[in-house]
């Protein structure tokens, strides 16, 4: 964490308290989903949050983002309203997609977030779409596109990949590589293990930067970004991270060990800023506190909210089946 | 060909020349609008329908693709929701199979999942059918099978009228809208009149009326229904014809109407018999209109094998004239 | 779990347990035979349906693959046109539509292409169906639409029965056969009597007989239709259930001589309506046993939208029992 | 056509022998295409005829060759019988698919020839089956397959190439590059129109070599079997070739100019051949005038076999829908 030292108190705060807010927001879900207040599949992005806290920061608001299933962090990172983020778990009309979508699929139109996409490898085509737009309308807008390193195995990821550099799309490719797809290790499913270099097969240029540190990942996001707004197309970020918890609330994680675990755990991104902080000085001991504070109250405001919503109408089942109108 | 549009005049053309002109028509109305697809450009479409649109419009608006059909489909959706209104084709609708994730889980899917946030203002052309002897793999009939899908419109046009009219209502639709145009309707040739400049995509449309049975029918089997019913009229059978031409939502009350008048009712798709449009149909009279029919339904369908090559061949697995004949004559004089 | 097969004795078990123990089975009775899918292997199964089988039968007859399902459906079908007996488990049904391609082109095709030079011994098994809430992607119900495929099998076993046994019968068949799973059913508890050892997948089976209405049905819609009957029982309404079980190709005669008994027909159907199993029954019903029906077919089917996420809204979605009690009661009493 | 003179007379004959078959093959299929004898779609594989002849060569009896709807030159190189190809696409019965399948539907079980696949990359996962059946058999075989550059746009050729590395299955991947998929040039579909280098974003060995020389490609070929057949899986051959014909009958080549076909056609390994041959004595006036002969005969027996062929009974219209045994 030592590589970027000219980071302002303000913004090493920011950070912590970003990754902090997705921690113990999902602390909560888990809890939640145990109270059977959240069902369906809920995946969570435990140790994975400097990823998407990083890369976030460089985006602007005329951007796109596509995520995944695991969208949590990533809605959070784009400033959903955490309120709506848990009304949407609790099947609330009040939620991010009136209750219709649940964990996997957060959206926002206001917040150009077009969706957890729970088909893998399903949201890069859509990427590519939405960067082509911005680009033939000359929006200066990019589309970022998160996805596990499990995509890699998909067609859609090598036919989205070729697209998006064939045609210079401003997509701004983010490979969440946890080591694994469910169960099965990279190296049970990829001939080539190193990710980035599949981006050399597409001459997209691209890094690989490590996902448990939010400088790093910002740094490295920022001059994907800068590249892209010059006009050069795509950039692939792969950003090399872990995921402490099962793949979803159903998984005995039978094909890892508990040390891998506690050995990815020792590199936990927010322990480390938050040591961090204090041996520079960045932040005060009040001062944490008062983050800490702070994303607790946020997080019991999201429950009550949720809480306190109601319920979609079954008489509006059918609703936007069909569209009356393309929403502006 | 006739490239004076614009204000449509009387005039004669191909299908193929009606879906170009439409194709056309939009490029120049919407600035939104692009064509995306395998071979649309350079070569000029695979079945020449977007020839010398590349030349007109540049390659920004006219867009050939890799062969990547998931990526181009789903790149078409991302770009609808973004605010475009792209027209993406499909070379034909055996390799939209390929495509079909984006279809259904993106396309068909999104604007319900987000709460009505984002509409996929898309349209997906895509030539199909059999009879031309390409085989099992180039020959099916998939609009039926797509009609399954919620979230989609899906549109069949079997006249040059509908061809001609059909493109501009499906991008005016907030939906996301997939037209079928069959390949042996490429050369059929019509008369526009002056005073059709749009056609209804909710309806059905009665192109023959008749009292004595209903032939309920879309795209290529359309002008075999014509036939048919001109051999039946002969035999003093007189068969009402309806173009279905919208397969998804269907129109029930036309449908319904018809029956209603006629009382029997052949259906004939060029979808595989079980699980087709046809069988939706049948479905339908059968829970609701029951009381109104005098006789079992008939189906003249494609029947259930992968087309084969052999023209002989071919022609059997496909849905004769001939056949709709025996079937609405059976039907009519009970034998 | 009893792991003790071979000769099946009375014994109770849920239908993942049956599910794995058919597929155990089958790797024991047939070196030829292999599981092949996404997280089949280290995972257990995403349903944990082939959970210790890796340990049992080592890497090379349980092979976890990439996320890549055209490519191992694709593999399955080459694998078994050279002689091996592959079972392909796709996860589940919304991510088949990956993989369509691989399956009407070729699976379905090249036997009937090659003029019967190559069969396709391959069985795929799937997880279909909604209930769980997992939202509009993970909840399609594509059994009865792949049942429109010229060329697959279809099956969807509805007891822990025809899930013990369907499997075998599956690979012994020469031809491509999907298996449809239900993701609700495989927490159901059911005992084998000791006389079984095998299905018929040629058949639908009655499960419960009745002399009043015939409701048709298959997968977890089956326990809610018992559920049904068991209410309507309490109305004095003997309603006869029909296991379809097999999807494709339909067993017109064990449905017609229902119906022809009854003379009234539910049919309930987890598909969305237009288009699904449910259509074909009506439509064949009023095709051929028009006569034998004392009144209109009715059907319950999912409703025509992309699941829902949230409980209720779900469950407005889907088709239950108390709508198939009203369904057939009204058939029966006129109101 | 230097680089390999140790040609013996025979092997140098037989070549071009086998290319000419084709070449007027072909020029009679065109011709009975004019005459509507053969219908439907018919692609031609005129100026390809060095790959798949030098391919083939390489090939055993075991091996299993997949092909695409351009595949005549690859059935006749493999074997198959020229009036079975020719009732074939004349749609009788006696055809390789009984009719059924046409010019771009051959099939022969005995000859391992699983099929001309009209789907563009859709052939390829069948090749990685076959490979791995023939691998957990470990009968030696080795599964050819055979596509053209454009299939290595869709995501089917990006699964299948992963799948054949990551478990080492003995698949010959020949990349017929001829420039253009339909009417779209290389460049216009392909990020990196390096087709060879994709090979390696698998890790897969892989060569380009002159598609248009037999020897060579053959050379190239008998490299690629021997690393499958030594155990080291998969290998990607791109052979850099050129159709000069239309890519069907209904092309009106729009994209390219005569200037491009006639260059091109300096290259025709057929000449070419025959040059050599003479020019090195390898074959005399009259042992090629044989050859000629020899090949127009087999020709004309061809089309009198079509003609006499009878048409398939209409009765047995759905007969292999479904199969009642698997056919050994
Ligand atoms: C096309 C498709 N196949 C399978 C699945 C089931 N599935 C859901 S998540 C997952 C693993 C994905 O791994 P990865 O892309 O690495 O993302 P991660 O979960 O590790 O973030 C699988 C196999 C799916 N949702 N979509
Ligand atoms: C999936 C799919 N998409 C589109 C087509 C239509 N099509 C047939 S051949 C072809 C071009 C293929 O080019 P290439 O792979 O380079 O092979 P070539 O014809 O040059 O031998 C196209 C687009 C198809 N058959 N399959
Ligand atoms: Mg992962
Ligand atoms: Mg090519």
């Amino acid at each position: 964490m030592t590589d970027k030292p000219h980071l302002d108190r303000e913004h090493g705060q920011h950070l912590y308290r970003a990754m902090l807010r997705i921690r113990r927001f999902e602390a909560k879900c888990a809890e939640l989903y145990q109270a059977q207040k959240i069902r369906g599949f809920l995946h969570l992005y435990d140790g994975e949050e400097a990823v998407a806290v990083g890369v976030m920061e460089t985006l602007e608001d005329r951007d796109t983002i596509v995520a995944t299933y695991r969208d949590h962090g990533h809605a959070l990172a784009r400033g959903l309203p955490m309120g709506a983020l848990m009304a949407e778990m609790f099947g609330k009309v009040e939620g991010c997609a009136r209750g219709r979508g649940g964990s996997m699929h957060f959206f926002d139109r206001a917040r150009r977030f077009v969706g957890g996409n729970a088909i893998v490898g399903g949201g890069l085509p859509l990427a590519v779409g939405v960067a082509l737009a911005e680009k033939e309308r000359a929006t200066g807008g990019l589309a970022a596109c998160f996805f596990g390193e499990g995509a890699a195995g998909e067609g859609e990821f090598h036919e989205s990949m070729n697209l998006a550099e064939l045609w210079d799309l401003p997509v701004l490719f983010v490979c969440e590589n946890n080591l694994y797809a469910m169960g099965v290790p990279l190296e049970l499913a990829e001939a080539e293990t190193d990710i980035s270099r599949k981006a050399a097969a597409y001459r997209m240029p691209g890094a690989a930067v490590d996902g448990m540190n939010p400088v790093a990942v910002e740094a490295a996001a920022r001059r994907a970004v800068d590249s892209i707004r010059s006009g050069a197309g795509p950039y692939f970020l792969e950003c090399r991270t872990y995921r402490f918890r099962p793949h979803s609330m159903f998984d005995a994680q039978l094909y890892r060990t508990r040390e891998e675990i506690d050995h990815w755990k020792e590199r936990d991104p927010i322990p480390r800023t938050r040591k961090w902080l204090e041996e520079n000085r960045m932040a005060s001991a009040e001062e944490l506190q008062a983050i800490e504070a702070g994303v607790d109250a946020e997080i019991e405001d999201a429950v009550a909210f949720a809480e306190k919503g109601t319920w979609e109408s079954v008489e509006d089942l059918e609703r936007f089946v069909l569209m009356d109108e393309v929403p502006q | 060909m006739n490239t004076q549009t614009g204000t449509p005049g009387a005039n004669r053309m191909t299908y193929r020349e009606a879906c170009r002109q439409a194709i056309r028509d939009a490029l120049i109305a919407d600035p939104r609008t692009f064509l995306m697809g395998e071979d649309v450009g350079l070569y000029g479409g695979c079945y020449a329908v977007s020839k010398g649109l590349l030349q007109e419009f540049g390659p920004g608006r006219i867009r050939d693709t890799p062969l990547a059909e998931a990526a181009f489909v789903g790149a078409g959706i991302g770009a609808a929701m973004a605010g475009m209104r792209p027209i993406v084709e499909i070379m034909t609708c055996n390799f939209s199979l390929l495509a079909l994730d984006q279809i259904m889980n993106n396309a068909a899917t999104i604007p319900h999942m987000s709460g009505g946030q984002f509409a996929v203002p898309l349209v997906i052309r895509m030539a199909t059918g059999g009879g031309r002897q390409l085989a099992a793999q180039h020959s099916h009939s998939l609009e039926g099978w797509f009609a399954h899908i919620p979230g989609l419109k899906v549109l069949a046009p079997g006249t040059v009228e509908d061809a001609r009219f059909m493109l501009k209502a499906a991008l005016a639709d907030p939906n996301p809208v997939l037209i079928f145009e069959h390949i042996v309707l490429y050369n059929a040739e019509g008369e526009l009149g002056p005073a059709v400049t749009a056609v209804d995509i909710e309806k059905a449309r009665i192109r023959r009326p008749g009292r004595d049975v209903s032939i309920l029918t879309y795209g290529n089997s359309l002008p075999k229904s014509l036939e048919a019913a001109e051999t039946l009229a002969g035999e003093g059978i007189e068969a009402e014809i309806v173009d279905l031409r919208v397969l998804r939502p269907l129109d029930d009350a036309t449908i319904f109407e018809s029956v209603a008048r006629t009382r029997r009712c052949v259906i004939v798709d060029e979808g595989w018999k079980s699980g087709s449009v046809s069988a939706e149909i049948a479905a339908r009279l059968s829970e609701h209109r029951f009381f109104d029919l005098d006789a079992p339904i008939r189906r003249v369908c494609s029947r259930e094998v992968p087309v084969p090559y052999a023209a002989h061949m071919e022609e059997a697995a496909l849905p004769q004239a001939s056949q709709v004949v025996d079937a609405a004559r059976s039907l009519v004089t009970g034998k």
